[in-house]
């Protein structure tokens, strides 16, 4: 079973209205030509779920210059003024959600729970509507579980099979969303033959991955 | 020495040997540098690493590589990268010993609003809730006051970051510690006296017979 | 071919190209051996791997790679290793296409029990819980009866494993599927009638006017 | 700030009666060396928090056969009939938790959460006197975060400042264990020096080891 797309067509493939989530923080570890592509495509009216909107220019800052994005939901868009200038505009809608608690309700879609039981938020208006449970004279918040029609998530290699393996700190919400969404679209800076990456630099396996976009040759 | 940087080395005073520590943007991160030589301190940037440090040469920053802010870092050898669910694990999971934050209000109760300004700044939360919320110990780092508006307050008017009390206050002025009874003034700045201090601040103080000088 | 290799073959008919399988312990591990040339399954062992493989030669088995049983292993190129709440995020998180386990019980509403026998056998259910609630397909591969008594029974009279119906039951005998109205007796193996199906099990069977024989 | 500490030292501090993750999966990455002390010193009424029991004279299973644990809470114990005679026998309290909920609630207690919310269990006698949660229509368990004295863990690698790297299946409970125990006790195969373990390579940091294990000199 080949994995390989054309970047054009995996992108095609996102109908207007979608929900994505976009790995990345400020940027870093970003798919930025999956970015690109729906860019040039001019996906609309898209949901994101991600850390941030990074800045104007730079990864999720793309879709927002271009106005794609309709309704973002994430830990913090101050780094983005764009983001806020729509937002008070009334032209995009922002959910905001603790960093850690985004985290946990990613990973508890892709991991088929329930929600999440978290402290964050008690007392503050991150509570708000929210129910609470009450464990050994603590209280916490019950957080639902977030999930996406894609991921697009983006790896230091790939191999052939759709296996990938990040790096420092540009794994930081890949690897979440890659569970967590109906399709999942990865690319990789190189893609290397099965069993050049060996299993324990594995940080999403191959069996998640549903798209693997193919690199330009540079060759030739 | 600056305001800021007498706050951060003051800060950095409050760090010991093996300690897993997070400092947010801005004023915080300037405690990094006045760690004292003879002790090792672990810091975590909670995009995914424990062991960063700061990068110092042109030409070394690496795409994969950066702190919470999305600027090139360095890693101290020993450093460890993982995702963002086991970075907010070490945060609420009570691993990390202290956090240092900057912060738009404190009040009596020490309760800590740093992340809105309803109508006028929406940044969001990013780490900052789980960071109070789970951390140790917090630190609040920042200037004691905000263009002659005092910071330390009855009860905050801002958004709350946490129903967390914080730990201490390091100001330019002070080191506040809130407790049950209130805010306790426990130390000024070289040349500050008490008087300075409760005048710059709307919050109750209590104001102890000994308070020490802040030593920087 | 034996029994168990016959339910084996019939199960792998069940696999696909790309899938993520999960095999038990005992008669559900001999599947591997006959999945078909062409398409490639990922073997999962939920211990904290995908893409295991039986180990066949003498002399390399390596301290850190076994299946759920302890046994030595080996893996394929592209093979992926990960602790046991990633493996069971896989599990739980609709990841895993099929699961094929044993076992000791299945009544009429679909429902399974293989865990324990109690006050005779108490193994502990290990991951069969997690696999039969998050599995997209479950399929129990087992001998249609236990010492001359049935297995296929009207409910239940075991501890359940979960309270999902199972998807297919394949035995010696039989294909059977659990839907909505009962069980529906899909198949026969080679030289087995439907009353002889209908001997040997004591839950209600439907049994359609077409049944076709199982292609082993 | 040095961690490392010889073996029958680091025992020594375990009282009797203490609870005890201890990491691996059938014997496989679990810290022989540590338990090969345990029952030298005798120390007895241990609560043991672990996948299973191995067999007799394996991992775990040497603690059974000496008789130092009353309770444990494992997933399985099917492959000890030493563990299972002494369970009949009244010597032994087992505690039999589903696999899943296990890990996540071990998981659960390290990561600060207030518990794991599962479908695992549901309808069957594991969820007998359990509060449940109805989310979506859909029943979960509320399932407690799990804690312990200590945690024993093995890895492959540990480096100098206690960082831990893991290899294949031996990895299964023992990064969880090490986030979620008051102190936390590493033995690693091999201690390389400080900067060999890549970061991306480190299954538990450091700042979360109290304890690493004297290697013993074989030269000399």
């Amino acid at each position: 079973m080949c994995k390989l797309t054309r970047l054009a067509e995996a992108i095609a493939g996102i109908p207007i209205g979608a929900t994505l989530m976009i790995g990345g923080f400020m940027g870093v570890g970003t798919p930025e030509r999956m970015i690109d592509e729906i860019v040039r495509q001019g996906t609309g009216e898209l949901i994101v779920i991600a850390n941030d909107t990074a800045r104007p220019g730079v990864g999720i800052g793309k879709l927002i210059d271009a106005r794609l994005v309709k309704r973002v939901v994430a830990s913090h868009i101050g780094t983005n003024a764009e983001t806020q200038r729509q937002m008070i505009a009334g032209d995009i809608e922002v959910e905001l959600i603790p960093q850690g608690t985004l985290a946990e309700r990613i990973r508890s879609g892709g991991h088929g729970l329930g929600g999440v039981l978290t402290a964050t938020g008690v007392g503050t208006v991150a509570a708000a509507g929210k129910p609470t449970l009450e464990i050994d004279g603590r209280i916490f918040l019950v957080e639902r579980p977030l999930r996406a029609d894609f991921a697009l998530v983006a790896a230091r290699q790939a191999d052939h099979l759709g296996n990938l393996g990040y790096a420092l700190t540009a794994r930081n919400f890949n690897p979440l969303m890659a569970m967590a969404a109906d399709r999942v679209l990865a690319e990789a800076r190189s893609i290397v033959p099965t069993g050049v990456l060996p299993p324990d630099a594995v940080g999403t396996p191959c069996v998640v991955v549903d798209m693997l976009i193919a690199v330009e040759a540079r060759r030739g | 020495m600056d305001d800021k940087n007498l706050i951060a080395k003051r800060v950095a005073c409050e760090l010991s040997d093996g300690m897993l520590v997070n400092l947010g943007i801005g004023l915080p991160t300037l405690v990094a540098r006045h760690v004292p030589a003879d002790i090792r301190v672990h810091f975590q940037s909670e995009n995914g690493i424990v062991g960063m440090d700061s990068l110092n040469e042109h030409g070394l920053a690496e795409d994969d590589l950066s702190d919470a802010g999305g600027n090139p870092i360095s890693a101290v050898p020993g450093a460890a990268a993982f995702d963002s669910a086991f970075s907010f694990g070490l945060i609420r999971g009570g691993h990390l010993d202290v956090t240092v934050l900057g912060g738009l209000e404190v009040d009596e109760a020490g309760l800590l609003a740093n992340w809105m300004v309803p109508g006028k700044m929406v940044p969001g939360m990013g780490g900052a809730m789980d960071l109070v919320t789970g951390a140790k110990k917090v630190i609040v780092a920042m200037m004691h006051t905000a263009k002659g508006a005092a910071k330390i307050v009855p009860a905050c008017t801002l958004p709350l970051t946490s129903a967390r009390r914080v730990d201490l206050i390091v100001t330019e002025l002070a080191v506040i510690e809130p407790t049950d009874a209130g805010l306790v003034l426990r130390e000024v700045a070289p040349g500050v006296t008490p008087a300075d201090v409760v005048a710059a601040t709307t919050a109750r103080l209590i104001v102890p017979d000994n308070i020490a000088t802040m030593a920087v």
